[in-house]
């Protein structure tokens, strides 16, 4: 029951970028096109999933034990970069093809504030291993849905006659606040 | 009743010369014949400037294999080969006859009596067909003789006429039905055989209660013909509309009639194979339409090929005061005509007259997204999507919004409340993904 | 001053106003500014660090190797941001408090490692610390002068001080939905006006 | 389908195959901040061709068309699955075989992973043939 | 050459239609229930919707002409819709100078900020009440009882939908709530005007069924799932059986709050609605469901905006991948 | 000077330098802000008790101890004393059944658990609606004021349900809310005393406040066995 | 202290691990790159206007660095100066092209060229294009709405409201040839500068008889010859009615300009003339 609860707030009620305000950079700058926005969103989630789940380890094995909670936003940072790198250097020796046609359609998310945010979010609410590792797959669908339905809408703006003044990120700005009025709905729901 | 099942729309009827009696027209003085009055490659000349030529005889042969042969509509001296300005407003190659007379080539039967004939093998058929220059008489011009030879490995079952007539104003194959209906009996018999059928349909829409009671009448059962009554509503007319309505399959995009089992052929078309076939005739003359709300004496006239549309409209009383625009056709496919001197041609079903008041176009607004286009389209695409995607140049969606489905029929614009002109645009990007596909599959072969 | 370094420092409040322009580090702008104070506080922090990290990067830039530049300038600055956390933690609790995890998140605010690299690991000292200086001061402006509009339309006050009375405040302003809004208006004039000029 | 083009340059080709340098990935070549933006790398992509058709040169410029169907798959394979995997690798041996210890847990996750991945190594063959870009020439100008 | 005449292509004749056929259409729909909430609460309905419709017009003219720099089109008849249906959300007492913020909301922001008719991806009159209700929550969530008919002064009460989700009061009898005799806002009264002017407008051909009926089916058929699931956690008429409960608790949800105000009118709206029947259903059954879903666990008493408004947002998506059936596509 | 080359061993000891230095400066910040920070700590918690609790001259941070509520989790008590004598105690309460997630309230009480006062520590209600709470509840107006209200007199819940306090107008849900975190805030308080009269802060409770707490009874029961739990500093506040 | 040196200890453990990851990272990764790449795209404008036959920039500047020959490579927004600037970068010469301008070839304006129709579609002149030959007699001429100058990136092109023609503007137009592929009548040539900017070219391209030309526009070459056979240099040619000037072959003498009996051919930027001849054709152009 508390997953559901993690998963349905973490989507609808806090969703990371209407409500809580981080990924904003790719959710607007990857939001173009309907279908790399969909690409984006599962690359976020497995980085985001696999980063919670190392800097977990990390804060509850190595920097809790040691005392050094201070050192907390420096290791994660640190250990988030070498890990994407990791994946990256695992996927080009797993398949060259598969590795060369991602990089052909996605760029390489090394680090934003989405999975710096999650991996120090789950440990100030005290999650444990499992609630985290939801919370953070939540979170990245949310973060998903935010940015498909964002695509979506863009695109279609993208063939309109906005005004001159607006054009851009201005209107791409006033879509999101708007979606995130609409999200507004969802409050209360857990 | 039976229709076609996606969108379509009702336009106002307006069929003003219904109970007009067709009348022959005058000959006139001169006759500018295009070379391409149909789908394919001009004719080319047979005849040089001062020859005399009698009516009915051959003046420029088919060259290559979708192309039409094209014959003298009135006789006298071949005055130039020379541009004219036709329908499309650009200047086409054709031959100028001063007329001398009405003299005809001695083979062809200019009597009125009925050949019932039907000892004739498909080949002979198709030949006459070929020999007499017959292109469809339904708007699309395409050579009649290459539809009723399906390519290797189709087989057609069905031969439909086209008698719908679904073009609002137009009344030509209306009373060509009353006027000609035993022949048209008897020539689509004969391409029936042609093209080796047993079933024939005669689809007429309900609006023409007489000519379907007319038609049948004159058909029995076995003749394996069957004369079918459609809901008003337009594009009927449309092949892959008519075929839909008549026996229910849809053609599949990108695909011809043929791969369904059905060929349509024109009314007038298969009047045209009667007279090729039984009189030896070829096509020179044919009803057209002159209407409009303002004309003095709208009616419905033979008028032979190559008269000017000056001509022709004077058999309706002259051009009125207050025409605004005219249109050579019906008025939700017809050509905008920018002169009256535009000759005939084996086409030209209609000659409508608007007044000034209903010429101009509206206003154009925004797209509020009513979808009222999408629900008129027959074919069950998205024109709002189309004219916004031709307007930023997004070739690749639109051809994968299948634009080259579209049938031009105008369903779009004419519903649309924003008075979008639609199918302007819509022609713009079908001209330019035609390009872009035609220009790879060369690429692919080459 | 020079005119280069005025330059320099204009650069950063006007022509590439890493929040009207470069639409770096969003999740601060818009997450920290619900009032003016916010985002001030924010402002001055990301100030601090920029500054002290386009500073030692600068002067370090060639002790490091290039291709254990970006990780060595990531630790440069995430000791700065670790160092601010503490800093505010012991002297300004609450400020602290108010920002939450905007903090720890100064490390990944793209303009601070975009100055690194791209002005401080190829210019002296003084002109990354200019540099840094007006790009931090660009950024405080944005977010004070958002934070500040925000405050007005939502209750009625500018840093604290009532400007109307509070139920006239249009709450949607201060919630999530107005962040984003009051920025697409604030780029959509800045773009229209200043950036033209 | 739509399509993704890049623009590339031929680093080297042997018979029926040739390498290609593409030089910005792709969400990132139109943004406006790319050139101080950090969370994208900017590292230029090498892209095997095979079985391409046409005779090109060293140093040519091509056009690189794939399709986005073709990324999204990719994005399957190489994430989506494997964070399935791990959730499932870990919400078993939390729910199962190891509810207390959490550490272990974790780890177990991650090596689903270590799992997964050589997996995907086994079919490197038949995702070779699966991500194929097409190459074109681009116009020169002398064939405007 | 003599004659000029018109050239352009075909087709050469319009149906006639046009966006004020419709847009006025709609107004006359609308009538009947505005006639209710004025019986029902007298001038306080009217000052609201003169005050609303006439900002609307206001705004739109002054951002057309002076801002934007274009040809005003206020006469199009949408300014006009936008301010009507923003008013069907407002409680009959709110004080004018939110009804001015409202219709700035609808017209500045939902609408011009995207160039006008046509280009809004969400429905104004809507963006409009959430900003309200978001930022006026209590003036907002405050009711004149009815038959309190003047604008200041009323006496404040629950509506029903307030009186199931917290269960308390006397709800009012279906066909009260059928013929407008309960608190709630303009336009969430009338059950049966509304659907008056739903039926008028599917007769115009203004609407097709698709989008109301498929709303009103799913938040029946939704709302007597949740109740037969968990009857004692739902309040409503009690009938002694638990699924004559069920059964009620869902007809309740049909005529209560602005389920037809919505379904009919705000759903329907061209602009941010689907474009394919297909879209249209999908996009419905969404409406449907995610109202009752707010209705039944989320804060808000009433759904029916945010899921309106949520769904505008996923009408692009829809548009993107449901195409219109095509003539040809294989079927057997 | 010429830029380090991309060696192995460059890399190596540039960026081990980097880590070095920089550990060693965060490790020194570190400890020098260790105090402060804890200060900083003790004197917001200090402000918080302040608010609540009439007057005090111990150091009730440093005496803070835990008492368990009727569901079972616990609550912080900050004692505050006159001269040793126990003028008032500040707990730190919550509720789950926020408009919007979880309220913190730090609430003040007598000794005989009467509220003295109160203060919203943390919450996520709408502002302007659910944040009027910090006032609302301590304005004189109708039956808005719970200050002085004993629990045990007095129903604490909204006269909407049938209690004896006045909702905020339109933000029913957090006006429950917090007076779930009150009245958990008493109800936890009273246990306490009646489990275990409590020798170290050496206060008597009466035995008037704790028949008035009989509706209690059975929760404190439950919640029999206290444990005293001499606090520590690392385990500041209920999340 | 204790916290210090664990800290120190665990920082400096994970910076190095990090390096070697990187380390490893960039020995498989990093490919070398041109960094002339860099260096010719900033000198290059930046326009990704496509003019050049690439597509974008970047692409030219790639092609520029990595082709074997400079030939055929010319960016005609930079022009001369931005080549010579790339050419620096490469060490190489520059190889001048010609300065190049788009002109217009038709002069058609509105009182020379009566119209015969409305027109009424929709305002773009593909479309016009496609309905008929245009509302004036003349099927060869401008429509007047404007495709061309909707294409231009650089501002260079003005619908003149007077006249119904597009004005080239030989300040701002780079040549980039937007325009020519943009025009369905293809009435834009990329043409030589000409030394001080003189140009002289035929501004028409109706291929209509003689009389049948003159008939639906005044300043129509009629394709009467006159101008061949005045030029010297055999920079004239007569084709389908219509003349058309060499501009390689031209030299600017200007006796072709004077026998036009419909002021048809243009001079650009030519000092007046002793008056007698056509003052007003090159005011209905510029
Ligand atoms: C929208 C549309 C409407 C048409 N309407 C008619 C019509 O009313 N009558 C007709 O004979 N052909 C009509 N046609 C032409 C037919 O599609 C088809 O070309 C013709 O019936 C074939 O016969 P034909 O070759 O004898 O002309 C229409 C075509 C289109 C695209
Ligand atoms: C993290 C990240 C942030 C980005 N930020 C922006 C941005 O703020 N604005 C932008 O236009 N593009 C940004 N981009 C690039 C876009 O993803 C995308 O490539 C660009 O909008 C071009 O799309 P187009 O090819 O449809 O023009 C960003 C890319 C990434 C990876
Ligand atoms: C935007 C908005 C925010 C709200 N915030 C709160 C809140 O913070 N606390 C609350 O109790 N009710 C809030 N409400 C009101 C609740 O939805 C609900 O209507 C109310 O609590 C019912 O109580 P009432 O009987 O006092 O009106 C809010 C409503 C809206 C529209
Ligand atoms: C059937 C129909 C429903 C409409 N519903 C709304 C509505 O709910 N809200 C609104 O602002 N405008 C509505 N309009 C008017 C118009 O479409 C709307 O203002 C546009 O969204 C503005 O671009 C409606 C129009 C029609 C024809
Ligand atoms: S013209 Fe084309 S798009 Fe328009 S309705 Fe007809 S078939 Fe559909
Ligand atoms: S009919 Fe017109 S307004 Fe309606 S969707 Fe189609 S193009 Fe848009
Ligand atoms: S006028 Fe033509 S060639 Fe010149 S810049 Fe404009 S589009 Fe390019
Ligand atoms: S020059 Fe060509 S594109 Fe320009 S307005 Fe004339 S016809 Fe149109
Ligand atoms: S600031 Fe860039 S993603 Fe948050």
């Amino acid at each position: 029951m508390i997953y559901i609860t993690i998963f349905i707030a973490a989507i609808f009620v806090n969703n990371i970028v209407f409500s809580q305000f981080l990924g904003i950079c790719p959710f607007l700058g990857v939001s173009k096109k309907i279908e790399t926005a969909l690409g984006m969103a599962g690359a976020v989630a497995f980085v985001l999933t696999l980063a919670t789940i190392v800097t977990w380890l990390i804060q509850h094995y190595l920097l809790q034990p040691l005392g050094l909670n201070f050192l907390q936003t420096i290791t994660f940072i640190l250990v988030i970069a070498a890990l994407v790198q990791l994946v990256e250097i695992v996927l080009k020796k797993v398949s060259p093809s598969l590795y060369q046609a991602l990089g052909v359609f996605l760029p390489l998310i090394t680090t934003n504030c989405a999975i710096l945010g999650v991996a120090i979010l789950v440990i100030q609410k005290e999650y444990n291993l499992l609630e985290s590792t939801v919370f953070a797959f939540s979170t990245a669908i949310g973060f998903g849905l935010a940015l498909i339905l964002f695509a979506g809408i863009r695109e279609q703006l993208s063939y309109m006659k906005i005004p001159k003044a607006m054009e851009g990120m201005p209107i791409a700005l006033v879509v999101a606040g708007l979606l995130s009025l609409a999200f507004m709905g969802f409050t209360g729901i857990v | 009743m039976k229709s076609f099942s996606i969108g379509g729309i009702h336009a106002p009827e307006n069929k003003l010369t219904a109970d007009k009696a067709t009348v022959t027209g005058a000959l006139p003085s001169q006759a500018v014949v295009l070379l391409n009055q149909h789908l394919g490659a001009p004719a080319t000349p047979v005849v040089a400037k001062g020859e005399t030529v009698k009516t009915g005889q051959i003046i420029a042969k088919a060259s290559g294999m979708i192309s039409a042969c094209i014959h003298a509509p009135v006789s006298g001296k071949v005055l130039k080969i020379d541009e004219c300005v036709d329908a499309s407003g650009y200047k086409k190659p054709a031959i100028y006859i001063v007329r001398e007379g009405d003299e005809w080539m001695e083979d062809i039967d200019r009597t009125d009596t009925f050949v019932d004939r039907f000892d004739w093998t498909p080949e002979q058929i198709r030949e006459k067909i070929a020999a007499a220059g017959i292109t469809g008489m339904g708007g699309a011009g395409f050579p009649t003789h290459v539809k009723l030879s399906p390519p290797p490995g189709k087989k057609a079952e069905v031969l439909i006429v086209n008698a719908v007539e679904c073009e609002p104003y137009l009344t030509a194959d209306h009373r060509l039905m009353l006027e000609k209906g035993r022949e048209i009996v008897m020539g689509l018999r004969l391409l029936m055989k042609g093209v080796g059928v047993t079933r024939g349909i005669i689809a007429i829409e309900n609006n023409k209660k007489d000519a379907i009671a007319y038609m049948k009448s004159l058909v029995s059962a076995d003749m394996g013909i069957e004369v079918v009554a459609l809901k008003v509503k337009y594009p009927q007319g449309g092949e892959k509309q008519l075929i839909d309505a008549a026996i229910g399959r849809q053609v599949p995009s990108g695909a011809l009639p043929v791969d369904v089992g059905a060929i349509v052929q024109n009314v007038a078309t298969v009047f045209a194979a009667y007279e090729a076939v039984q009189k030896n005739k070829p096509l020179i003359e044919r009803i057209i339409t002159v209407t409009g709300k303002t004309l003095s004496a709208p009616g419905n006239f033979w008028m032979r090929l190559g008269t000017s549309m000056q001509e022709v409209m004077d058999m309706a009383g002259g051009l009125p005061e207050d025409a605004g625009k005219i249109i050579g056709g019906g008025p939700m496919m017809g050509k905008p005509l920018v002169s009256l001197t535009v000759p005939m041609t084996k086409g030209s079903s209609g000659l409508l007259v608007l007044p000034n008041l209903e010429a101009p176009r509206k206003e154009i607004r925004n797209c509020i997204r009513c979808a009222k286009c999408v629900d008129a389209c027959p074919m069950g695409l998205e024109p709002y999507l189309f004219m916004t995607l031709t307007q930023h140049e997004e070739w690749d969606k639109l051809e994968k919004e299948r634009i080259m489905d579209c049938i031009e029929c105008g369903c779009c614009t004419f519903s649309c409340p924003s008075t979008r002109p639609l199918l302007d645009y819509l022609r713009i990007g079908k001209q330019k993904v035609g390009g872009i596909i035609r220009a790879r599959n060369q690429k692919k072969v080459g | 001053m020079s005119n280069r370094s005025t330059a320099v420092l204009m650069n950063g409040i006007i022509k590439e106003n890493p929040t009207f322009v470069l639409l770096l580090g969003m999740c601060p702008t818009l997450g920290t500014t619900s009032s003016a104070v916010n985002g001030l506080g924010m402002g001055l922090a990301t100030l601090f660090v920029l500054v002290s990290s386009n500073m030692v990067i600068s002067a370090v830039k060639n002790l490091i190797p290039d291709k254990v530049r970006i990780p060595g300038f990531i630790v440069i600055i995430a000791t700065f941001v670790t160092l601010l956390e503490l800093l505010m933690k012991a002297y300004v609790p609450s400020l602290y408090e108010s920002l939450g995890l905007f903090i720890p998140l100064i490390v990944v605010n793209c303009i601070v490692l975009a100055r690194a690299e791209s002005f401080a690991s190829k210019n002296n000292v003084f002109s990354s610390m200019l540099d840094g200086l007006g790009m931090g001061l660009g950024f405080t402006i944005a977010l004070t002068l958002l934070g500040a509009l925000r405050e007005l339309l939502g209750s009625g006050k500018v840093f604290g001080l009532n400007i109307f009375p509070e139920q006239y405040g249009v709450l949607a302003f201060v919630l999530a939905p107005g962040a984003f809004i009051v920025l697409g208006y604030l780029i959509a004039l800045f773009n229209r006006y200043i950036k033209k000029a | 389908m739509e399509r993704i083009e890049h623009t590339g340059i031929i680093e080297r080709i042997d018979e029926k195959h040739m390498t290609v340098r593409i030089q910005q990935i792709s969400a990132c070549a139109g943004c406006h901040a790319k050139s101080i933006c950090s969370s994208a790398d900017k590292e230029e992509k090498i892209v095997d061709i095979r079985n391409y058709t046409g005779t090109y040169r060293v140093g040519q410029w091509v056009r690189l068309t794939g399709t986005s169907s073709m990324g999204l798959q990719a994005v399957l394979l190489a994430y989506v699955l494997p964070l399935f995997l791990m959730i499932a690798a870990m919400y078993a041996s939390q729910q199962w075989f190891f509810p207390q210890n959490e550490g272990l847990s974790a780890l177990i996750a991650l090596g689903s992973l270590a799992v997964y991945y050589p997996l995907l190594y086994l079919v490197r063959n038949s995702l070779q043939k699966k991500f194929v870009f097409e190459v074109s020439a681009l116009p020169q100008m002398n064939e405007l | 050459m003599g004659n000029k005449f018109f050239v352009s292509l075909a087709p050469h004749i319009h149906g006639g239609d046009s966006i004020e056929k419709k847009m006025y259409g709609v107004l006359i729909a609308l009538l009947p229930a505005l006639a209710v909430s004025v019986y029902v609460f007298g001038v306080g309905a009217l000052v609201v919707t003169g005050i609303s419709v006439l900002s609307c017009v206001l705004f739109e003219y002054v951002l057309q002409r002076f801002v934007l720099k274009v040809q005003p089109t206020v006469t199009d008849g949408s300014a006009i819709l936008t301010g009507l249906l923003l008013a069907f959300n407002l409680p009959s007492n709110l004080p004018f100078w939110i009804i001015l913020i409202g219709a700035m909301a609808a017209i500045g922001i939902g609408k011009m900020s995207f160039g006008g008719l046509g280009n809004n991806p969400f429905n104004p009159a809507i963006v409009g009440r959430v900003f309200l209700l978001i930022s006026f929550p209590s003036q907002m969530t405050t009711w004149p009882n009815a038959f309190e008919r003047s604008y200041v002064d009323a006496s404040t009460g629950a509506t029903p939908l307030d009186m199931v989700k917290n269960h308390f009061g006397d709800l009012p009898s279906f066909s009260e709530l059928l013929m407008g005799q309960s608190g709630g806002s303009l336009g969430e009264l009338g059950a049966l005007a509304l659907l008056l002017g739903g039926l008028f407008m599917l007769y115009r051909g203004i609407i097709t069924w698709h989008i109301p009926v498929v709303i009103l089916l799913t938040a029946f058929v939704s709302a007597f799932c949740f109740s037969l699931l968990a009857p004692e956690s739902f309040y409503a008429y009690q009938t002694g059986s638990s699924l004559g409960n069920a059964l009620a608790y869902a007809g309740f949800h049909l005529v209560s709050g602005g389920m037809m105000l919505g379904a009919f009118f705000m759903a329907t709206d061209y602009v941010t609605s689907p474009m394919t029947p297909r879209g249209q259903l999908l996009y419905a059954f969404g409406i449907g469901l995610i109202t009752i879903l707010i209705r039944v666990f989320g804060a808000y008493p009433e759904g029916m905006s945010f899921a309106i408004f949520l769904m505008n947002g996923v009408t692009p998506l829809i548009n993107t991948y449901i195409k219109p059936k095509r003539f040809g596509e294989v079927r057997k | 000077m010429q830029k380090l080359d991309s060696t192995f061993k460059n890399m190596v000891l540039s960026l081990g330098g980097v880590t070095l230095i920089a550990a060693a400066a965060l490790g020194t910040v570190y400890s020098l802000t260790l105090d402060p920070i804890a200060q900083a700590d003790v004197a917001r918690q200090e402000a918080a008790i302040k608010a609540v609790v009439p007057s005090f001259d111990n150091a009730p941070v440093a005496e803070q101890y835990r008492i368990v509520t009727p569901e079972g989790d616990s609550l912080i008590c900050f004692p505050g004393k006159v001269g040793g004598k126990l003028s008032g105690v500040a707990i730190q309460s919550y509720t789950k059944k926020g408009f919007n997630g979880v309220i913190d309230v730090m609430v003040g009480l007598s000794p005989d658990g009467s509220i003295v006062d109160y203060s919203v520590l943390k919450h996520a209600e709408t502002p302007g609606l659910g944040s009027k709470m910090q006032e609302w509840f301590r304005m004189d107006k109708n039956r808005q004021s719970i200050l002085g209200f004993n629990p045990g007199e007095h129903k604490l819940w909204v006269s909407k349900d049938g209690g004896d306090v006045d909702a905020i107008t339109a933000a029913t849900i957090s006006s429950r809310a917090f007076l779930d975190a009150v009245d958990r805030a008493y109800r936890s308080y009273m246990a306490s005393l009646d489990v275990n009269i409590d020798a170290r802060t050496g206060a008597t409770a009466s035995t008037d406040s704790i028949a008035a707490s009989k509706e209690y009874e059975v929760d404190a029961k439950s919640a029999a066995t206290i444990e005293y739990q001499p606090s520590e500093k690392e385990e500041a506040t209920h999340e | 202290m204790n916290v210090t040196l664990l800290a120190i200890l665990s920082l400096a453990a994970l910076g190095i691990v990090l390096a070697i990851i990187l380390y490893v990272t960039a020995q498989k990764f990093k490919v070398y790159e041109d960094p002339r790449i860099d260096e010719v795209e900033a000198a290059l404008p930046g326009a990704n206007c496509g003019g050049c036959g690439f597509a974008g920039c970047r692409s030219f500047a790639g092609a520029c660095v990595s082709g074997p020959n400079p030939e055929g490579l010319f960016c005609p927004v930079g022009g001369n100066s931005t080549m010579a600037a790339v050419a620096k970068i490469m060490g190489r010469e520059a190889v001048e092209a010609a300065p190049t301008l788009a002109v217009l070839r038709c002069n058609g304006t509105c009182d020379l060229r009566p119209k015969t129709n409305t027109y009424d579609g929709a305002s773009t002149c593909a479309i016009a294009a496609m309905t008929s030959g245009g509302d004036t007699g003349c099927s060869f001429g401008c429509l007047g709405l404007a495709d061309c100058c909707n294409v231009c990136q650089f501002d260079a092109l003005h619908m003149d409201p007077v006249t119904g023609l597009p004005v080239v503007d030989e300040d701002k137009c780079t040549s980039c040839g937007a325009c020519v592929r943009a025009c369905p009548k293809g009435l834009f040539e990329i043409r030589k500068k000409g030394p001080k900017s003189r140009r002289i070219f035929v501004a028409c391209r109706n291929m209509d008889k003689g009389a049948v030309a003159k008939k639906s526009c005044a300043v129509a070459c009629i394709g009467c010859g006159k101008c061949e056979k005045v030029c010297e240099f055999d920079a004239i040619t007569i084709a389908n009615n219509l003349a058309y000037i060499d501009a390689d072959a031209c030299k600017l003498c200007r006796k072709c300009v004077e026998v036009c009996p419909t002021n048809a051919i243009h001079e650009l930027n030519f000092p007046p003339r002793k008056p007698k001849v056509t003052a007003q054709v090159a005011e209905t152009i510029n």
